[in-house]
């Protein structure tokens, strides 16, 4: 049993980055836009863990734990949002938001 | 008698012109005309009568076409402007004066329409829709007139005279039998296929519709078949979350016609009814109807002895058997799932007493007009005695585990605050209006049977929130054990042979104890019993027959509830299990 | 590659074991329930099916599964499934980190009884345990009714509410332990010679709050609350499928919750632990099977225990059980943590 | 040998599921999806050996972030927005030859990479310390200001979520039936 | 004469100890150790007391009847005495005392000697509220309540007590229950279970 190459993780991380990209361009939802770039995020994280792995490092790890944190309060703030402007406007989907002002 | 006397309103005689004041010896009351009575009610309100107890209406359509009726209504003194024979119906408004322990009545006249009182009594615009839905009385003004018991699209008015008792066969209803295996039933289960017509879904749906405006986004249909309804009432919540922004109540779904019934009932046979109005405490419902065709014989002093404490130490049990069930469920809807069957322990006990007393658990019907059914069995005081010695100490061990309980007092403490005004406002009675605080008992204001005798306390709360309710109605089950305690001491002295039912000493009223051929003569007369809820009051206006000619029936949790609206804005609806429960609405009541 | 092979059957083994006993025990719990509730309520509970009523659970079973599968018309079908699914997968899976007994040798095998000694097992018994809400919502959405909603919302309050107080709650322990893995949290108390809930009981308090609430039983049961919202989120559940989730909540989840519980505070399979005098078992009579029984004896006690607060005490409100979640619990345990971790260091080690 | 099948099916699980994200219409479907995914993404940290972040990413991604979106998701009426087509179509098409772009970047970058990698320092105290240790004492020496901007950051997420999640309390007047 | 409720506040050594709870939990498992109160009911049942409202009988002609009353009331209503059949005089009195009087649907029947026997009694129990005005009405102590309660049936059919069934009914009851003395209940040994905590003294059953 030898250890998984470093290109695997990073073929996993690619394919799925590149799906949460296109979710976050294609997805008209407000809510599935941001789930799209939840993601995006995990396959940032698969990248630095496997590259841990790979190279015997735990810096990686530590940046994966940073960007699952950063995550939970994008998250949180990004609900807020979502949910204000539904309550505000009723509105569900991007383009009908077209200004800043709530 | 707890009734005004006629030098009370000296000065509202010069006033109102029109103002007729009558004192009979089963009440007084104060004729008005239409114009002046809202300007009345408003004077005779700051006078102290800030209670508000009953009204409703009484159509006169038979009176006028009988004479006989009518010269002896008129004899009596009971129409207000009786020269007046246009004027279809007689309205009445019962007030009380909780400081000075007096009760008036104001009769008016009218002809279908009538201004509205639900600025002066909130508990008016309970009464005037259950007014409008009966008799159709277009009230001026009235903010939501919507039928209270009949669905919205029904064509009649069923209280008014001409509505038969049978109603109108209009509506094909095969009997079950019918259906389900084709049989042609005969003899006495012929039932008659024809009836009124039923609400269909469409006439419900109507029905739910007109209410008040909408105000949130879920509208929650809670009951009318709910296990936190405590029967078949149907409410509507709009919620916000799970905070309740508005609540309307739809009633009905029980509704009997108890007040039509009556119409067509003997004073005595009317009795059975009673029992199936609250049917928690039937014995109280029929010791206070009892007691009020007693006091409109005028025959309560001659009632023996013997039977008066029977009564009152069967109703005392009666009152701890419906705590009992109140305090059970009460727990239950709170959580604590075992009190529940402690409490039904306890009040198992009170079933095997009242079932080897009286015959039945349920329905009663063991009062009669003059005295008692039968007499006390063999070894009964023994088992009630038995009974009292041992309850205290249950009811303290429910108490250790709820009284102090943290998790009871979070939900009880500060939940469905009612202040001393509110209580007047919504004419509350009964351990509601005891919780905010206001002694108002009728055992002590106006006393029955055997209850001037007996010593007792009236449990009063401060804050009068649900927490102060369940105190009062835990100290009232204790005072009650006192009260059958003086009963049984007093029963044990009294000779076995005693009388049980009364003898008239002049035959001049034949009373028996099926109560065949009881005729009172004309006169009316609102007369109340404490019960477990509230006070439950009949008017009664006799034209010198053996039927009543009318009957309004006070149910106190009609009243009761018509506050829960105003408690549940801005609660969650875990309250409104607590809050229900602890105004303990009984169904049979609220709708009759 | 034999070794892999033995492992592989060994694994397979104890996973069998574990399912069988873990549903098989839930099922029979519920003849427990009915008969603790029953004795406290001065009834005798379920006494025709069977002697005292032992067949009774094989009844209800019979009687669930036969009964008419019902579905609201405008309900989501392949959600109102997977909530099924999602309940019942989680609830059991956290059964793979509890240890239910020392190493022990069989045929020469090195066999330690539980699923996988993992480093983080504690981490992911929360992980799985609290993947509940996703059923719970999602059978509250599904089922396109205002009852199971509010109930679902309520039952997903609580429990990301106490997720946070009770993973706060287990560090105290964790900390006197070094460890995250159960296996070797039970053997440092063993080493130790003292059960943490000496040393932790705020953080035992903390917990058993917690557990309490995660499993809805009382004062937590708001979530199906019968007074208020009938059965809460299973409403619209009919037949096996309705009683599926009372099984998963109430019986396999607070069993799994207790065996944490007794694995975190209570010393896993020691025998009774007295502070400064040691361990005494009065059970050594049973050789090498009495650490078995007394991690079975200890769980039955909580269980019991927690049966007994289940048929005492009132519920709390919503809001209520929040607030105690982020005013007084979460407060507690942070303190209890810090505490610990400023104390351990210097006293413990 | 294991050790692939098991990274591989992982991966496949996780990639399925990310497929799913992007295709489902109905946002209830799309966050079962994200869920998978988030699961067999703990999978792969499993499998290389970052049992920490595994379970953290069970813990606080899996339940407590995604039960976010779920919450939200069952409050919020969707009737409305079911009935719509979720997706932009012509600028999915049209976007295609960035992402492929992005790849060939991606792909270029991590070549790079690799080649210019340095060795694992911590190799010899991960096998004798522990994963969890190590991240630890790293974590809290090395990153120690990084993980309070991070804390900080959380902490003016929450308070910024309460603050716009807020809502002002509507009154009315006072009707009752 | 007012007693006001009032309950202290829990202090804070009660709060931090648990001790409200301890009490209740005290409570419950006191109660959790005690015998069971309940009746077993298909298996077990309670006899009803001997005053108990349940279904109706016609008790039958066999020497007890109260009198002089009974001789009056067939003389008057010219009834045949029939030992062994209904004691029913036709007077109609518990159909005017009843609040439902379409339940009850009562005929006379002639035979030879010209005199009357009751040939139709048919009450509907359908809606029939078990108040017992009916009895108290009957003059002749024919008409009374037993103690049967499991009233359930199939069909609306068998809701009808027709003249058979009520004298069926009527003998049942003299031969069991006639000669009790008129006690609150009879089956103190049944009661006992529920009563055991009271410690309640009968006075003995005179036979």
């Amino acid at each position: 049993m030898k250890t998984i190459p470093l290109e695997a993780y990073f073929a996993v991380s690619m394919i799925l980055f590149g799906l949460g990209m296109l979710g976050m361009i294609v997805r008209r939802n407000l809510v599935t836009v941001l789930m799209s770039l939840e993601l995006s995020l995990n396959a940032v994280n698969i990248a630095f863990v496997g590259a841990d792995a790979y190279m015997g490092l735990v810096e990686g790890q530590i940046f994966a734990l940073f960007i699952i944190a950063l995550a939970a309060s994008e998250a949180a703030v990004g609900l807020g949002i979502i949910i204000s402007i539904f309550r505000y406007r009723q509105v569900e989907s991007t383009d009908e938001i077209t200004d800043m002002r709530g | 008698m707890p009734w005004a006397k006629g030098e009370d309103f000296g000065d509202l005689k010069q006033r109102f012109k029109n103002l007729n004041i009558v004192e009979l010896d089963t009440e007084t009351s104060l004729h008005i005309d239409k114009e002046n009575l809202i300007p009345l009610l408003e004077a005779v309100k700051e006078k102290g009568f800030k209670l508000f107890l009953d009204h409703s209406v009484v159509d006169l359509k038979d009176v006028f076409e009988k004479d006989k009726d009518y010269r002896a209504v008129a004899k009596a003194n009971l129409l207000a402007f009786p020269e007046d024979k246009l004027s279809r119906y007689q309205a009445f408004y019962i007030l009380y004066n909780v400081e000075e322990r007096k009760r008036v009545i104001v009769k008016t006249r009218t002809d279908g329409k009538l201004p509205t009182i639900e600025k002066l009594w909130f508990a008016g615009k309970w009464a005037e829709r259950e007014a409008y839905d009966m008799f159709g009385i277009e009230y001026e003004g009235h903010e939501n007139l919507a039928r209270a018991f009949m669905w919205e699209t029904y064509p009649y008015y069923p209280l008014r005279k001409d509505f038969p008792l049978e109603g109108f066969p209009e509506q094909d209803l095969p009997s079950l039998n019918d259906v389900i295996l084709g049989d042609k039933l005969e003899g006495t289960m012929n039932y008659n296929p024809k009836h009124t017509i039923v609400p269909t879904l469409e006439d419900l749906e109507i029905t739910e519709k007109r209410r008040l405006k909408k105000k949130a986004q879920i509208v929650l249909n809670w009951g009318p078949l709910h296990p936190g309804t405590h029967g078949t009432m149907w409410f509507l919540f709009d919620l916000e979350g799970e905070r309740i922004v508005q609540t309307d109540v739809i009633l009905g779904q029980l509704h009997r016609g108890v007040e039509k019934l009556a119409e067509h009932e003997q004073y005595n046979q009317f009795l059975v009814y009673t029992d199936r109005m609250d049917y928690l405490s039937a014995l109280c419902s029929n010791q206070a109807w009892v007691v009020a065709v007693e006091r409109l014989l005028g025959i309560h002093q001659l009632v023996p002895e013997k039977a008066k404490y029977i009564r009152t130490m069967m109703s005392e049990l009666q009152r701890i058997n419906s705590h009992l069930l109140w305090l059970g469920t009460y727990a239950l809807d709170l959580g604590a799932l075992t009190i529940f069957l402690y409490a039904f322990k306890e009040r198992e006990k009170i079933m095997d007493i009242l079932e080897g007393i009286t015959g039945a658990r349920l329905t009663i019907s063991y009062p009669r007009v003059g005295g008692v059914r039968m007499d006390l069995p063999e070894g009964a005081l023994e088992v009630i005695k038995a009974f009292i010695d041992r309850f205290p100490r249950e009811l303290g061990d429910w108490e250790r585990i709820l009284s102090r309980n943290r998790i009871w007092l979070r939900r009880n403490k500060g939940v469905g605050h009612i202040s001393r005004e509110d209580a007047y406002f919504y004419g509350l009675t009964g351990p509601v209006i005891r919780g905010s605080g206001i002694a108002y008992d009728i055992r002590k204001v106006e006393p029955y049977d055997a209850y001037p005798e007996v010593e007792f306390d009236i449990p009063v709360g401060e804050v009068g929130d649900c927490y102060d309710r369940y105190l009062v109605r835990v100290e009232e089950m204790k005072q009650s054990i006192g009260i059958i305690r003086q009963c049984v001491e007093k029963l044990e002295k009294m000779p076995k042979d005693a009388p049980f039912m009364m003898e008239s000493p002049d035959k001049k009223i034949k009373i028996t104890l099926d109560g065949l051929g009881l005729k009172v003569p004309a006169g009316d007369i609102y007369s109340s019993g404490e019960n477990p809820r509230g006070e439950l009051g009949f008017y009664i206006m006799s034209v010198g027959a053996f039927k009543p000619y009318r009957v309004k029936i006070r149910p106190p949790s009609y009243y009761n509830l018509s506050i829960y609206p105003h408690l549940m804005k801005d609660r969650v609806i875990a309250d409104a299990v607590t809050v229900l429960a602890s105004i303990d609405p009984v169904v049979g009541e609220t709708d009759r | 590659m034999e070794s892999v092979i033995a492992g592989l059957i060994i694994a397979v083994i104890k996973i069998l074991v574990i399912l069988g006993v873990v549903l098989g025990v839930g099922a029979y719990l519920t003849l427990v329930e009915r008969k603790v509730a029953a004795h406290i309520q001065r009834r005798p509970g379920p006494m025709v099916v069977g002697w005292h009523g032992l067949l009774q659970p094989l009844a209800d079973g019979l009687k669930l599964m036969t009964k008419e599968d019902l579905f609201p018309r405008y309900g989501n079908r392949v959600l109102y499934n997977l909530a099924l699914i999602m309940a019942l997968v989680p609830a059991t899976l956290v059964f793979a980190v509890i240890p239910f007994g020392p190493e022990f040798e069989l045929f020469g095998y090195k066999i330690k009884p539980i699923l996988t000694d993992v480093n983080v097992g504690l981490l992911l018994v929360f992980g799985l345990g609290s993947l509940a809400v996703y059923a719970i919502a999602l059978a509250g959405w599904a089922s396109n009714s205002k009852y199971p909603l509010i109930g679902s919302m309520r039952k997903a309050g609580i429990i990301v509410s106490y997720e946070v107080a009770i993973t706060f709650a287990v560090m105290g322990p964790l900390i006197l332990a070094g460890t995250l893995s159960t296996y070797n949290i039970v053997e440092a108390q063993i080493e130790q010679k003292l059960w943490y809930v000496w040393l932790q009981p705020v953080a035992f308090v903390v917990f058993m709050f917690s557990l309490l609430a995660e499993t809805g039983r009382v004062p937590f049961d708001i979530q199906e609350a019968e007074a208020e919202l009938v059965t809460g989120f299973t409403v619209e559940y009919g037949g096996m499928k309705f009683g599926l989730f009372p099984l998963v909540e109430w019986y396999v989840e607070v069993l799994s919750l207790s065996a944490i519980a007794v694995v975190l505070f209570l010393g896993g399979w020691s025998p009774i632990n007295i502070p400064f005098i040691g361990f005494i078992d009065p059970l050594f009579f049973l050789g090498p099977l009495s650490p078995f029984v007394w991690f079975i004896l200890k769980v039955t006690a909580l269980f019991l225990f927690i049966l007994w607060l289940h048929w005492t005490l009132p519920r709390y409100r919503i809001d209520q059980i929040t607030e105690i979640a982020w005013k007084v619990m979460l407060p507690l345990a942070l303190f209890n943590l810090v505490f610990t971790a400023i104390i351990a260091p210097v006293v413990w080690r | 040998m294991i050790k692939w099948v098991i990274f591989l099916s992982f991966s496949l699980w996780a990639i399925i599921s990310g497929v799913g994200v992007v295709l489902f219409s109905n946002p209830v479907y799309v966050i079962l999806w994200l869920l998978s995914a988030l699961i067999s993404i703990a999978g792969i940290f499993f499998v290389a050996g970052a049992e920490l972040v595994g379970a953290l990413q069970l813990l606080i991604y899996a339940v407590a972030i995604a039960v976010f979106y779920v919450l939200v998701l069952t409050a919020v009426p969707w009737e409305k927005a079911l009935k719509k087509d979720t997706h932009f179509r012509t600028s999915g098409i049209l976007s295609l030859p960035v992402v492929l772009l992005l790849y060939v970047e991606m792909a270029l970058v991590f070549i790079l990479g690799i080649a210019a990698s340095p060795e694992g320092k911590f190799r010899e105290a991960i096998k004798k310390l522990g994963n969890t240790e190590v991240i630890g004492s790293v974590l809290f020496s090395k990153y120690f200001f990084a993980f309070e901007v991070v804390s900080l950051v959380l902490l003016v997420g929450m308070i910024g979520a309460v603050i716009i999640g807020r809502k002002e309390k509507q009154t009315y007047e006072n009707d009752t039936p | 004469m007012v007693k006001k409720v009032f309950e202290k506040p829990l202090s804070w050594i009660e709060r931090i100890l648990f001790i409200d709870f301890i009490k209740g939990l005290s409570v419950t498992i006191r109660h959790a150790f005690s015998k069971t109160i309940t009746t077993h009911y298909p298996y077990e049942k309670l006899t009803p007391p001997k005053r108990f409202r349940g279904f109706f009988g016609h008790k039958v002609i066999n020497g007890t009847e109260p009198q002089p009353g009974f001789n009056e009331w067939t003389e008057r209503m010219k009834i045949e005495v029939i030992p062994g059949k209904s004691r029913c005089v036709v007077c109609y009195l518990c159909k005017k005392a009843c609040p439902v009087p379409q339940l009850f649907e009562i005929d006379g029947k002639k035979v030879e000697s010209g005199k009357k026997v009751v040939g139709v009694f048919n009450m509907n129990l359908m809606l029939c509220t078990f108040c017992g005005f009916c009895v108290d009405a009957c003059p002749v102590d024919c008409l009374f309540q037993s103690d049967i309660h499991e009233t359930a049936s199939y069909t609306r059919k068998d809701a009808i007590l027709d003249l058979e069934t009520l004298e069926r009914v009527g003998k049942d009851w003299q031969r069991r229950r006639d000669n009790e003395p008129d006690r609150i209940w009879i089956d103190d040994r049944q009661r006992e279970r529920l009563w055991y905590e009271n410690d309640v003294r009968l006075p003995e059953v005179k036979k």
